[in-house]
This record gives structure tokens, C-alpha cells and sequence, in this order.
């Protein structure tokens, strides 16, 4: 047959794999196509964290990459994996499977490991020489200045209180988010080179940015009044304001005076922190008041949950009307609409309570920007800002709860950093263009048969008796073999995570593995589009696409 | 010599054409050409079964059966109704009948009494291979005979034949039975 | 939420090794070592590109599995013996091979035999470092080649053979053969008449007849379970002696099906129960790979236009219910529905 | 060595002499003997690094061949009759893929009606098969022409099929020179294959060839047999030297020179033939006999030379061609084309009829005077067919012709 084989009978007897001459390519109507789609996670991340990423690094176990990698996004791991409300779970896919990836505990672990290892941040930009003021230095504060030290601008904060961390400090309770996680994740912000000037209240923004040399100032000071409803009370000592009560836990030598039964009015999570805060500070009764029913109240449900753990009590459908002499308050049971909003029923009843608690919300201080011209206030009491974070006032930027958004300490950070990219941009003279998203891998993209079950790792969590009595953490983190388990039940939705599916399944061998890291590619001389690759593709990371024919 | 053709009749499990080959090396240790085969069929115990045997002094080329033998051998009586043993047998031939019969009470003496004397000869060829081998095979017997009464072959080469057939105590039985034939033949009817 | 007291904190779950993907084809985060052969950048690619299989073939896909673990059992010293049928005539058209290990091709029916040459010759040579394979469709195995598969099997000779079925004769053009399942239409069971499709009540399972010849290894595998199927084939090689190996191979061209479908079809033959993975040794079922996710034999059925029939142009309940009833016997007979549902790597 | 033999344990012991690796065993008769005595050796150890394989049919017997002759070893098997006929996809195969497999066939008759007798039916079946096929006139050729045959195939690389008449052949027992194990060393070098399955070296054997190269794949095989014609002689030559026989070659002729009459024929009925002739001599004319010793390829060129100047040949041959007649006579009448001769075909010896040289002395002096039809058979019971055809003609349901004949013999006798 062959030169190879002289001996051998003619066309009979064939020379090993001359089928390569044969470029079965050509048959192709389709074509599989690699592509990066954007995970739900990454998407629902109000912070914007590439949290498939760093669970990959977590998955091989190089915990210092998974943490630079929330470094990219968000400075504050080790107070996002506790305080975050964690939208990324909720969109997780995994949850049509088994439940959700965890991924708050792991990013937890990932940064109390940082703590413990000591790692810093890895940024390599050169210094910009420009100047930038930040006016806050809450969540969107020290996010904003820490993105912007990473773009190698000098930032300053002034901060007008005795400590940074803002609604970190002040808003969320203790037993659910520790003070020295706080101050440790601060002070490495600091350590960037970022100043912070406490004490330091800003009244003059046009003057102290000129008196500073700040190219550029971004405001984020937060919505620190609280608001309140008029409830007729003899004694208003015994009406306290949420924002209030947890500021002076925070601040105060001596923990507030709450009496033994404390009620609660409102149904965010910040009505629960006060309720839970009550009870372990000796509170025998916290009754959480709310207008609606469980289901429509906005705290968390798990919030909700760990407080009637702990003995909170709800008594939902009321509204309070009044205050008696006496001390006990006036509720009317409310009935549920329609549409789900409540209305008066006209029956009454009295709760006794010691102290009653408003939890019904904050506002943003504006009095020092009004003077600043061009500057905009909604009807809502916030500042109105631009696509690009600007207000109306040149060089001036603003985030965080005082702009139209959900108040969480994630969409601050998220607004930091966006703020940072937009003050930077600006910085150039340029603007801010976000890349465009990526599809999403949504679940029907997936090929779910390849995962294992495994059901979620359950973070530990304090015994209740200790819950009730102390500000000790609730829940305790993942030790490193859980947190390894739990980033590997991501299912890296979108984007290949090297499983070697296509590179098996194609029965034509037209699907080339690069080697480790490098991923695959599909060699067209081959590859008869049957899409099989596409289809056994865990992950939804290959498309088929019409061939021009 | 010229040919020397044998035709042997018996029925299957008497061992007729093993016989026929331990003429056929009788003769070839006599430094003779000997071709044996059998009248080929299903070998089935019972049935009546013919071989062959012819002895050369020169190659032999003919492949037909044996038409005009030159001896015939009757391992089994109960044949002679059933099968022309006879047919085409030389007027000068040998007849070989097993049995302890006398030929007039086989009915065949007046069929053969043209036969030259001592020709024709029974031999208790049964009865010797039961009492020397201990089991009813009559062949080994009968060549014993057969040289006996042909004078074609020695003894000796006979008796290697059926050693090179039978090995141990079986072809020494054989042996025994075929010696006691030789030796009964040597003696007039 | 459930929740652990803290003082059980030594008692967190236990790691599984890897949770993402054990079921794929490799995974980046095993030792590679552990990983399927066909996650190797160094597998054989026993049959290579460029051979004329149909796209999406199955039984292209099969034949690499095995084979490629079958040289990676055996140091690649493998010799594969090759029925007629699918496999041989798109792999093997002059001027061309695909094969990169040494292959015959003799006869439809004899596949067996000449491997068992190839093994005899390989003895009398004192190479028993050379292993034979014999392969070929379910037609060239449980039809006309069943003689020859029996001999070798009652032999015990040193092959291992592996039948790649679609249950039909794809070759010539889908037409019944032994391992047709009833009710799938086919050239020569037509869907037509009272009873389209092919009848019940015929078949015969040939991994059954396989393992009451009491040979070393006796195992059913498909395309869609690769783990499983390259570790029978390792399973297959760590013996000497007659093997069989049965593997799943959804034809889409024959079935009727989607060509990106041929491993979903796979999956769902073995989910539902039709198509159940199992093994034995001398004579004995010794394991069989449980049902992960249950499905009703309508999911499989529906996927492949030689069942349509059972649909349209109304549904055919009393035989969907055998078909059902089939599965449900498989399940019951190997024990496909219990606990242990998770791979043990 | 002299010995006074079994024709079937001669060839297996000539067989073992040429250190086969694979041997493939399926009892039919007539052969059986000989794949009996293959195994004893394999078990006595007499014949050593043999595989020696108990299969379940002809059709495995001779794939477990091919697949042994493919991957490289010597391999040898045995047949006859309705086994080759089993086999025949096979052997085509074997051919197909010039795999150097040696094959005994027990000459004999195929059914129905069932016959275990011999005739060359069954070789005359595969005469097509791409095989070369040896016959042997007697059993010392029988016994030589394995060994013949193991080299001629793999310098060739084909397969031989050594065709030896069961039971005439294979069960007589007779005087034949055994050769010594140096002296077949000497004879047959080691097997090295034109092709062999290696996992060091692999391609791919039995590829499928569509329209575009099948005939010039099919005339290379033609072109082999042809190669076989050169081949043949040169090994039968050597042979001859070593051994100092004349076994083999393309045929024999014997009294040929001068002979105006000459019959042809392949087999153990040479033997016979010979005889008669020699007997017939006495009386006429001396004729000459031709032996076939190979049939496929068909020495037509060396048969033309060889009967140019005879005037009468006639072909007797153990196989009919049912509507045509024999079937060595077509290809003779092809061989002799512008040879101003006639060619009678006697057909003889089916299915285990004795041919005895009396029968074919009185067919040979009809021939001599002229009287000879174009198709004659040999020894046929005119009375019985006619009966037959009788009654055939009266339109009764007459039932198998076979039986009817057998009943008809019975009430009749062989007349």
C-alpha cells in the first residue's frame, strides 16, 4: 500500500490514521463556539464581585488568589461574607439542584484568613499624583478611596465621626459582625496609604477641597436620621430610635437603658438587630410591631428566623396608635388588602412596654451640600447624581445610602467602587463606560446530570442560651476543609472549568485540549457540528453558531 | 510376488480394520509395500464393516477395493447370509472363518470344497482373544492364523504388528491369541 | 436552616473529594492519575479524526472509550479485531484508516474467532503482553456473530469483546436485529398495523447469555457514563480470559434522534431503567451503577423518532406500560433505586 | 523414516515437521484423524509453541485462522466437505487478505444427499476462493505437499488448500518415508509475514475498497496465481533435490510421450488409472495419464505443451457440474484452445462409487473406438435413473428423488 509498509497488500491494508487527509469539517452546518457567559452570582453581586472566579481559586485550594481575587472588586471580604444579605445565593443555580453555594461563608472564611495571614493587597499602578477627597468613611467611603488608592490616586478621608467604619459600626450588632474584623479590615485600607481624618466635619465642601488641593471629592456620609412617625406619648423618654439605640451601643460606655420589655416598631432588618440587640441586653420581652405579615416584611427571612430563635416575638398586621399614661401602647390589628396593603380594622389592642424602639428607616443629611451649587435633592431627601456618580456640581461625586438605592453595606461598597472607576475616568478627562455584560448562564444553559449531589455546608452556629446573653458572634465560620467543599459546589455556571467534556464527548477528536489553564479550542478541519460538546457541556460555556455557507 | 489382496468381513467394534492395518505393517516389516483402508462408512458398533488389505513387493498404485481377494477373512459368522463374503475370491485363495464350528455345520463346506486343501480353516479366534485378552476381539487372533495358514508372513512380524497396535498387557494378550492360532493352524484340520 | 452547636465543630461534614463535576469527563482539580483517560492530552485516540461516521455517532464515541482505556489498561499493546458493520466501514474505507492501533477486519460473523486467533498466535509467541480485542455491532454480535462469541466465550480464550449496540443494523439501513427493542420501528419493523414497531416478546439479552457462560467479566456500559464504562474496561483488562463488554451506543441517524442528543439519550436509556449498567464475574451479578436520577421511559422514548408511533397520532398507553414495566423489572432485578447513588472517587 | 501409516496421521505429522503455531480443530469426516493426531502432538509435546484450538464450527476454525495468520503466526487447519462449505465466506476472506494459511481438505461429496463419502465437490466449490489448491495423488504427496505448501504460501503469501480424497487417502494405511525434522528445517525457513498485527507497528488489515481499486485489488490476486505458476515448479524442483522425490510440481504426466490418447485427472484415481492403462496397453494403444497436482492456478500454458500433440483427452474427474458437466474439463477446454483434439469428460467416483480398473478399462476402449459421449458417467444405473425419470414423466408425486432411488436399488439391486 505505502512507501511504510512495501510488503503489505495492496489497498487492503491500510497505514495507520491516513483518515486525517479526510477534513470532515466540511460537513459542518454549525460550529461550537467557547464563551464566557455571565454567572448569576457575578450578576446579582451588588458589590460586583467576580465571585465564580475567586470560588475557583478557593476550589484549588489557593486561598490568598481567591481572596486578591474579592480584593479586585471589594476591600472588605472578611465584613462582606457577614453582613452581606448575599443576593448571590439567592441567585445562585445550584439552588435548582441541591440548595445554594454558600458563598458568603466562604468569602468569610477567605477573609478572616486574610486577617490571620496578614496579606495585603496586590496593586502595581503607578502614582497619578491627583488628590481625591472622601467625605465618609462608611461602607461606599472606604471603598471608593481604596479603589481609587489601587488606581494610584492619593485619598483622604474626613470622617466626621470619632471612628471609620460608619453603618458597619453603627447599624449592624456586634454578634453579627464582629469590631475587631472591622478594624482589621479598616486599618489595611489604611495601611495603602488612604488618611483618614477623624472628628473631621465637613461643612464647606467647595472650601475644603480648595484648602486641600482635591482634584476631585467624593461625598458618602450615609442616612443617618432616623425617621419617625407621630405617635402621641406622654412620655417620649420611652420613644427611642433604632439608628439611635445601636449607635449607642457602639459608642456609649454604657449600653442603653431598654427596660425588661421592649417593643419594636418596624419590619426591616434593622427592627430585628434592635429586637435581638434587646434581648441580650436583658430585655425579657421584644415584640417586633409591624403593619404587614411575615412574608411581606423586608428583613431577611434568616434574620427573622434566628430572632424568634432567640425569643423575639412578632406581632405582625398592628400598627400603633398611641402611648397611654401608663407606658402601654395602643396597637390596631391591620388586614391585608387585595393588593397586600394593610388596612385598619378598627379593632384595638395594648401591648406594655418599657421602651419602644422606632425602626421605621433613615434619612440622609443634606443641609451641608444645598449651598453647593448644582448640586440636586429628590423629593425623597437624597442627592441626585449622573450616570456617571456626579452630581450637578463639577469634580463632586456622591454614593452610598445618600443616592437613590437599596442601603446595604454591599451596594456601598459596590457605589465605591463605581465611583472610584467614574472619579478616575474623570480624573483623565474621560467617562466611565462600563463593559457590556456578558450573557447570563441562566440554568436551562446547563447540563446538570454532571454534578454530584452534595447539599450545603452548614456554618455552625452559637447555642441560643449564649445567643440570648451575649454579643458573641452567632455564627461561626467554616473551618478550611468546609470552605473548600463549599466553593467546589459552584458549578462555575458559564464558564469552562476545564471538566475535559467537550474534549471527551466529541466522537470525532475535533475538540483540542490546550493543557491546564489554557482550555480547549475546536479543530475545524474535523469538527462535524454535531454539538455534542455544546450539549454535554456542563456549564453552558459553548454556543453553536451557523457556519456562513 | 505379485499381489497379494485380503479382504476382511466382520461387524464394527470387532476390530476388522485395525486388522487390516496390522497385516498392511506385518508386511511392511517384511520390507514389503502394503496398502490397508477400509470400506469407509459411519463407524458404528454392530453394523457389518470390510477392509482391505494388499501386500506388494513393489508400489502399489491401485486405489479401487479390493474385487478379487486373494484370502478372505470372516470375523463374525452371523455375516455369511447377509453379504457375499466370497464373492470374487480366487479359486486357489485362502478362506479364514472365526468360529468354533466345523465348516459343515456352518453350512459352508460344500460352498468351498474346491478350495485346495488346507486353505480353508476355523479357527476359535473369540474364543482365543476372550481367553488370552480377556475381551471378545477376534483380529489379532485371526492374523495369527492367517500367517499360520498363508505362509506370507512370519510370525515374528506379525506378532510386532499387533505390539505396534496394542502396547502392555493387551498386546501381550493379543500376542498369546494370536501365537495359539498360529500354532492350532499348523496342525491339519 | 439546621443548625450545630459548636462544641460539634470537629464534627463539620466530611469532604468529598471534589464536588464540581465528578461526573464529567475530567476535572482539573483530581490527580491525573484519577481523571478518565479521555481527560488525557495523551490518550490514544484509538480511532482517530477523519473517519465518515455519521455526526453525533455513538458508536465512534464508544469505540474510543473503550479502546482508549483498553490501551491504557494494557500499555497500548492491544490489537483490535473489527466485525463488518458501522464501525468498520466509516473507519476503514481505502485509502484511508482512522485506526492507530493495529486492526482487522475479516468477516460480519467471526469477529470472536479471529480474535481468538490473534490471542492463540500471540501465545505460541509468548506475547502475552498483547492483548486482543473483538468488536463489533450489535448485529455482528448477538445475531450473526453469536456463534463465534459463544465458542470464544465456552473457550475462556483471552479476549475480551465488546459489542457496540444500537440495536439495529445501522449499516444497511436500520433493519431488526436481536437486540431491537420492542415497539421501535425499524426498515423491517415498520410502524404500521395494529402493533407498529417491533414486537414483544423477541430479543435476547446477550450480557445475560454472556455471563452463563461463566466467564472472568461480564459488564453493560454505555456512552453516557464514562467513569463508569472506563472503569469495567480497566476491569475487563486486570482479567484474563473471555470478557464481555456491552456497551450503549444511541445511533441518531437509526433512532431518529437529535446529534447533540446521543449522550442525553444515553443517560436516559440507563435513567429510566431500559438500559441497566451492570457486571458480573463467573456466572454472578456482582454490581450494578444505581439510577441517580429517576426518570419514566416516556423521557427516553420521546427523544427518538422510532418511538413516535407511541405518541401519535394518540398516545399507546398499553404499550408505553409494557415498555414502563420492562424498566421497572430491570430496576427490581439489579437494584438500580438504592441509596448508594454517589461514585466512589 | 519408513513407516507404514495412516494417510491422515502422515499429514499431521508432516504438519507438526513444519512447526505451525496456530492449529484450528473442527472434527468432520474425513479429516478428522488428522487434527486428532495435531492435538496428541500439541499434548505430548512433540510438536512445541503450538496453539492448539477446539472450535465450534468451520466458519470459527478457519476465522480462528485468519486472525492467528494475521497477527503473524504459521497456521494450519483442516476441513472437508460441508465444513468448507460452512467456511466458504471465510475463505474467501483469507484469500482476500493473503493470509498464508494452510488447509487440508479430506476430499468428499456435499449433500444433499447427505454423503460422507468422497468425491471433489467440495474442492470444486471453492475453486474460485483465490486459494491455491494442491491435490495429492497418493499419500507420500500428500505428506510432501504440506510441506510444500507451507513455503510456497508464505513466500506467496496465500492460502493453500492440500486436497487429498478422504478415506481412499486419508484412511489408508501404507508405506511412506516420514522426512526428518532438520531436514524440513532446512526445507521451510522460519515464517517472516508480508503483514502482521503489531501494536509496535499497527495498521490497519480488511480495509473496504469501493469501485475505484477493486478490480486492480482482484487482478493482483490473479497475478498472484499466476506468480504461483513460476513458484510452484521452482519449490517442486527443490524439493525433489532435498528430499529426492517428486512430489508436487504443476502434474504428472505418465506414458504421455507419443500417447494420441491421454486422460486427465486430479487425485487418487490417477493410481488406478495408471494401472489401468498399463493393463490396457497389453490389448491397444498405450494412453497417456495426466495427475493434476495443482489445480488452482490451472497450468494451462504447461497443459498445452503437454497435450499438443495428443488427439483424444479425456477428463475424469470426481465432480459435476449439474447442467454443464465436469468441471477440470472447462478449464482443460480453455488451456487447449486451437489444439486439434477432442476433450470427453467422464464423470466418476461421486460420492464414495468405487472406481475400479476394470470400469475404466472398458470406458477408455469405448473412447479408443470413438464411442465415447461428450459427458459420460462413469458406472452409472442407467435402469435406476431411467426408472426414475419414468416415473417423473408419468407425473406422480414421486417424493426425494434420493429416496426413490434408494427404494428403486433395493427392489432392483444394483443392476
Amino acid at each position: 500500500m505505502s512507501a511504510l509498509h512495501p510488503t503489505v497488500p495492496f489497498a487492503i491494508t491500510l497505514d495507520s490514521a491516513t483518515s486525517l487527509q479526510n477534513k470532515t469539517g466540511s460537513w459542518r452546518t454549525e460550529r461550537p463556539m467557547y464563551v464566557d457567559r455571565l454567572p448569576p452570582c457575578n450578576n446579582a453581586c451588588p458589590a460586583g464581585e467576580n465571585i465564580q472566579a475567586w470560588l475557583g481559586f478557593a476550589e484549588e485550594g489557593d486561598y490568598e488568589a481567591a481572596w486578591q481575587q474579592i480584593m479586585v472588586d471589594n476591600p472588605m471580604p472578611a465584613i462582606m461574607g457577614r453582613a452581606c444579605y448575599h443576593p448571590c445565593e439567592g441567585a445562585c443555580n445550584r439552588k435548582f439542584i441541591d440548595t445554594e453555594v454558600n458563598i458568603h461563608a466562604v468569602e468569610r472564611f477567605l477573609g478572616d484568613e486574610a486577617i490571620k495571614q496578614g496579606w495585603t493587597p496586590k496593586w502595581e499602578t503607578p502614582d497619578s499624583g491627583q488628590k481625591v477627597l472622601v467625605i465618609g468613611a462608611g461602607p461606599a467611603g472606604l471603598s471608593a478611596a481604596y479603589h481609587l488608592r489601587r488606581m494610584g490616586h492619593h485619598v483622604t478621608i474626613y470622617e466626621a465621626g470619632p471612628v471609620p467604619g460608619g453603618m458597619m459600626r453603627f447599624g449592624i450588632p456586634a454578634y453579627r459582625l464582629p469590631r475587631d474584623v472591622v478594624t482589621a479590615e479598616i486599618a489595611r485600607i489604611e495601611n495603602m496609604g488612604v488618611e483618614i481624618v477623624l472628628n473631621r466635619k465637613v461643612e464647606d465642601i467647595q472650601a475644603d477641597m480648595k484648602a486641600g488641593g482635591f482634584d476631585a471629592c467624593f461625598l458618602a456620609i450615609g442616612a443617618h436620621l432616623a425617621k419617625r412617625v407621630d405617635i402621641p406619648a406622654p412620655d417620649a423618654s420611652k420613644i427611642l430610635d433604632a439608628v439611635g439605640v445601636l449607635r449607642e451601643m457602639e459608642t456609649s460606655e454604657n449600653p442603653p437603658m431598654l427596660g425588661r420589655r421592649v417593643v419594636v416598631y418596624g419590619g426591616g432588618n434593622t427592627a430585628v438587630d434592635v429586637a435581638r440587640t434587646a434581648k441580650r441586653l436583658g430585655a425579657s420581652e421584644a415584640i417586633i410591631v409591624y403593619r404587614r405579615n411575615r412574608e411581606k416584611m423586608p428583613a431577611h427571612d434568616f434574620e427573622v428566623q434566628e430572632a424568634l430563635d432567640e425569643g423575639v416575638v412578632l406581632n405582625w398586621l398592628s400598627t400603633i396608635k398611641e402611648m397611654d399614661d401608663e407606658g402601654s401602647f395602643k396597637v390596631e390589628k391591620m388586614a391585608l388588602d387585595e393588593e397586600g396593603y394593610p388596612q385598619p380594622t378598627g379593632e384595638y389592642e395594648t401591648i406594655e412596654a418599657d421602651t419602644l424602639v422606632l425602626a421605621l428607616g433613615q434619612n440622609v443629611d443634606t443641609s451641608f451640600v444645598q449651598t453647593v451649587p448644582g448640586v440636586e435633592i429628590g423629593s425623597d431627601g437624597v442627592i441626585q447624581v449622573d450616570r456617571q456618580m456626579m452630581t450637578g456640581f463639577e469634580g463632586l461625586f456622591a454614593g452610598g445610602d445618600m443616592v437613590p438605592a437599596e442601603r446595604t453595606v454591599t451596594v456601598g461598597i459596590g457605589h465605591g467602587k463605581k465611583a472610584a472607576r467614574c472619579i478616575d475616568a474623570y480624573l483623565r478627562g474621560e467617562t466611565y463606560e462600563p463593559l457590556p455584560k456578558h450573557e447570563l448562564a441562566d440554568f436551562a444553559k446547563l447540563n446538570t446530570w454532571y454534578y454530584t449531589d452534595a447539599p450545603v455546608t452548614v456554618q455552625p452556629t452559637l447555642d441560643e442560651v449564649r445567643r440570648m446573653t451575649t454579643f458573641d458572634e452567632v455564627h461561626a465560620g467554616l473551618d478550611e476543609t468546609n470552605a473548600l467543599y463549599e466553593a467546589r459546589r459552584c458549578l462555575s455556571c458559564g464558564n469552562c472549568f476545564e471538566c475535559d467534556n467537550c474534549y471527551g464527548v466529541c466522537p470525532d477528536n475535533a475538540v483540542l485540549k490546550l493543557g491546564p489553564g489554557q482550555g480547549f479550542k475546536i479543530d475545524l478541519d474535523y469538527c462535524k457540528g454535531c454539538g455534542l460538546c455544546a450539549a454535554e457541556c456542563p456549564c453552558g460555556a459553548i454556543k453553536m453558531v451557523p457556519e456562513d455557507i | 510376488m505379485t499381489m497379494f489382496q485380503v479382504r476382511l468381513h466382520g461387524r464394527g467394534g470387532q476390530g476388522v480394520v485395525t486388522a487390516a492395518e496390522m497385516l498392511s505393517i506385518a508386511a511392511f516389516l517384511e520390507g514389503r509395500h502394503a496398502q490397508a483402508f477400509p470400506n469407509f462408512g459411519s463407524e458404528r458398533m454392530g453394523a457389518p464393516v470390510v477392509s482391505f488389505c494388499r501386500i506388494d513387493d513393489k508400489p502399489i498404485r491401485l486405489r479401487e477395493p479390493i474385487l478379487e481377494p486373494d484370502a478372505v477373512i470372516v470375523q463374525d459368522v452371523t455375516l455369511l447370509g447377509a453379504v457375499p463374503v466370497f464373492q470374487g475370491l480366487k479359486p486357489k485363495g485362502y478362506v479364514l472363518v472365526n468360529s468354533t464350528k466345523t465348516l459343515k455345520e456352518l453350512g459352508l463346506a460344500d460352498a468351498l470344497d474346491k478350495m485346495p486343501t488346507g486353505h480353508v480353516r476355523v479357527v476359535g479366534a473369540t474364543e482365543l482373544a476372550v481367553r488370552h485378552v480377556g475381551r471378545p476381539v477376534p483380529n489379532a487372533a485371526l492374523l495369527g492364523a492367517f500367517a499360520g495358514v498363508t505362509g506370507l508372513l512370519h510370525f515374528a512380524s506379525v506378532e510386532a504388528a499387533i505390539r505396534d497396535k496394542f502396547k502392555g498387557a493387551v498386546g501381550d494378550g493379543n500376542v498369546k491369541a494370536a501365537r495359539a492360532a498360529f500354532d492350532d493352524v499348523a496342525v491339519p484340520a | 436552616m439546621p443548625q450545630t452547636k459548636l462544641d460539634e465543630l470537629s464534627d463539620q461534614q466530611k469532604v468529598k473529594f471534589y464536588q464540581k463535576g465528578t461526573f464529567t469527563v475530567g476535572n482539573r482539580l483530581v490527580d491525573p492519575d484519577k481523571r478518565d483517560v479521555q481527560a488525557s492530552q495523551d490518550r490514544s485516540n484509538a480511532i482517530t479524526s477523519g473517519h465518515r461516521a455519521c455526526q453525533g455517532c455513538g458508536e465512534a464515541l464508544g469505540a474510543r472509550f473503550a479502546l482508549d482505556a483498553a490501551m491504557r489498561a494494557a500499555d497500548s499493546k492491544v490489537i483490535a479485531v473489527n466485525a463488518t458493520g458501522c464501525l468498520e466501514v466509516f473507519s476503514t474505507p481505502y485509502p484511508e484508516t482512522s485506526w492507530q492501533l493495529p486492526w482487522m477486519h475479516s468477516l460480519f460473523g467471526n469477529a470472536p474467532a479471529v480474535a481468538t486467533g490473534v490471542q492463540a498466535a500471540m501465545r505460541a509467541k509468548g506475547r502475552e503482553d498483547v492483548r486482543a480485542i473483538a468488536q463489533g455491532g450489535d448485529g455482528g454480535t448477538t445475531d450473526i456473530g453469536f456463534g463465534c462469541l459463544s465458542g470464544m466465550f465456552e473457550r475462556n480464550d483471552d479476549v475480551l469483546y465488546i459489542c457496540y449496540d444500537n440495536e439495529a443494523y445501522m449499516n444497511t439501513g436500520v433493519q431488526r436485529s436481536s437486540a431491537t427493542p420492542p415497539t421501535a420501528r425499524t426498515a423491517t419493523t415498520p410502524a404500521v398495523g395494529d402493533a407498529p414497531g417491533n414486537v414483544f416478546g423477541t430479543g435476547k439479552n446477550v450480557p445475560l447469555i454472556a455471563l452463563a457462560h461463566n466467564i472472568p467479566y461480564v459488564a453493560t456500559a454505555s456512552v453516557s457514563n464514562l467513569h463508569d464504562l472506563e472503569a469495567k474496561v480497566q476491569k475487563a483488562m486486570s482479567l484474563r480470559g473471555a470478557r464481555y463488554l456491552h456497551i450503549f451506543v444511541p445511533c441518531p441517524l437509526g433512532w431518529g434522534s437529535a446529534a447533540e442528543d446521543t449522550i442525553k439519550v444515553a443517560r436516559l436509556a440507563s435513567e429510566c431503567g431500559l438500559f441497566p449498567l451492570w457486571e458480573g464475574e463467573l456466572g454472578v451479578v456482582t454490581g450494578s451503577d444505581p439510577i441517580r436520577k429517576k426518570v419514566p421511559v416516556e423521557d427516553y422514548l420521546k427523544t427518538q423518532k422510532r418511538f413516535a408511533h407511541l405518541f401519535k397520532p394518540e398516545r399507546d398507553e398499553e404499550r408505553l406500560a409494557a415498555l414502563q414495566r420492562m424498566a421497572d423489572h430491570n430496576i427490581e432485578r439489579f437494584d438500580l433505586l438504592r441509596e448508594d447513588k454517589e461514585p466512589a472517587i | 523414516m519408513l513407516k507404514q501409516i495412516e494417510g491422515s496421521r502422515a499429514v499431521a505429522e508432516a504438519v507438526a515437521l513444519c512447526r505451525p503455531e496456530v492449529i484450528c480443530a473442527y472434527p468432520i469426516t474425513p479429516q478428522t484423524h488428522i487434527v486428532e493426531a495435531c492435538g496428541e502432538f500439541v499434548k505430548t509435546g512433540q510438536l512445541q509453541n503450538c496453539e492448539y484450538v477446539n472450535v465450534e464450527s468451520e466458519f470459527a476454525a478457519l476465522s480462528v485462522a485468519i486472525g492467528a495468520s494475521a497477527a503473524g503466526a504459521r497456521t494450519y487447519t483442516a476441513t472437508a466437505s460441508q465444513g468448507l462449505l460452512f467456511m466458504a465466506e471465510a475463505v474467501y476472506n483469507a484469500s482476500g487478505l493473503g493470509l498464508p494459511i494452510v488447509m487440508t481438505l479430506g476430499n468428499r461429496a456435499i449433500g444433499a444427499p447427505i454423503n460422507i463419502w468422497n468425491d471433489h465437490s467440495d474442492a470444486m466449490s471453492m475453486r474460485d476462493a483465490g486459494w491455491i489448491m494442491l491435490f495429492a495423488e497418493t499419500n507420500q504427496e500428500a505428506l510432501d505437499l504440506h510441506i510444500q505448501a507451507f513455503r510456497l504460501a508464505e513466500q506467496l503469501s496465500c492460502p493453500i488448500m492440500v486436497c487429498m480424497d478422504g478415506f481412499i487417502l486419508t484412511h489408508a494405511y501404507e508405506r511412506l518415508e516420514i522426512p526428518d525434522q532438520a531436514a524440513v528445517d532446512a526445507f521451510l525457513p522460519p515464517f517472516v509475514p508480508r503483514q502482521a498485527l503489531d501494536p509496535a507497528d499497527p495498521y490497519s488489515i480488511g480495509a473496504m475498497v469501493g469501485p475505484e481499486a477493486f478490480t486492480e485489488v482482484r487482478y493482483l490476486a490473479h497475478d498472484k496465481q499466476l506468480q504461483a505458476l513460476e513458484v510452484i515448479p521452482e519449490i517442486h524442483q527443490s524439493f525433489k533435490e532435498q528430499f529426492g522425490r517428486e512430489s508436487g510440481g504443476l502434474f504428472h504426466t505418465y506414458q504421455v510421450e507419443g500417447a494420441a490418447t491421454v486422460v486427465v485427472t486430479m487425485g487418487s484415481l490417477a493410481g488406478t488409472l495408471k494401472d489401468a492403462v498399463d493393463e490396457l496397453a497389453q490389448e491397444g494403444p498405450q494412453v497417456g495419464v495426466i495427475s493434476l497436482s495443482c489445480y488452482r492456478p490451472f497450468p494451462r500454458t504447461e497443459l498445452r505443451h503437454a497435450l499438443e500433440h495428443a488427439r483424444r483427452v479425456i477428463v475424469v474427474e470426481k465432480a459435476v457440474a449439474p447442467g454443464a458437466g465436469g468441471v477440470v474439463s472447462m478449464d482443460l477446454r480453455m488451456a487447449l484452445q486451437g489444439v486439434d483434439c477432442y476433450v470427453k469428460t467422464v464423470i466418476a467416483g461421486l460420492g464414495g462409487r468405487p472406481v475400479t480398473s476394470p470400469s475404466l478399462q472398458s470406458m477408455l476402449r469405448r473412447a479408443l473406438k470413438g464411442e465415447l459421449a461428450d459427458l459420460h458417467f462413469l458406472d452409472l444405473n442407467r435402469g435406476m435413473v431411467d426408472r426414475e425419470l419414468a416415473r417423473q414423466r408419468r407425473g406422480i408425486a414421486t417424493g426425494p428423488v434420493a429416496e426413490n432411488l434408494l427404494k428403486d436399488a433395493a427392489t432392483h439391486g444394483a443392476d
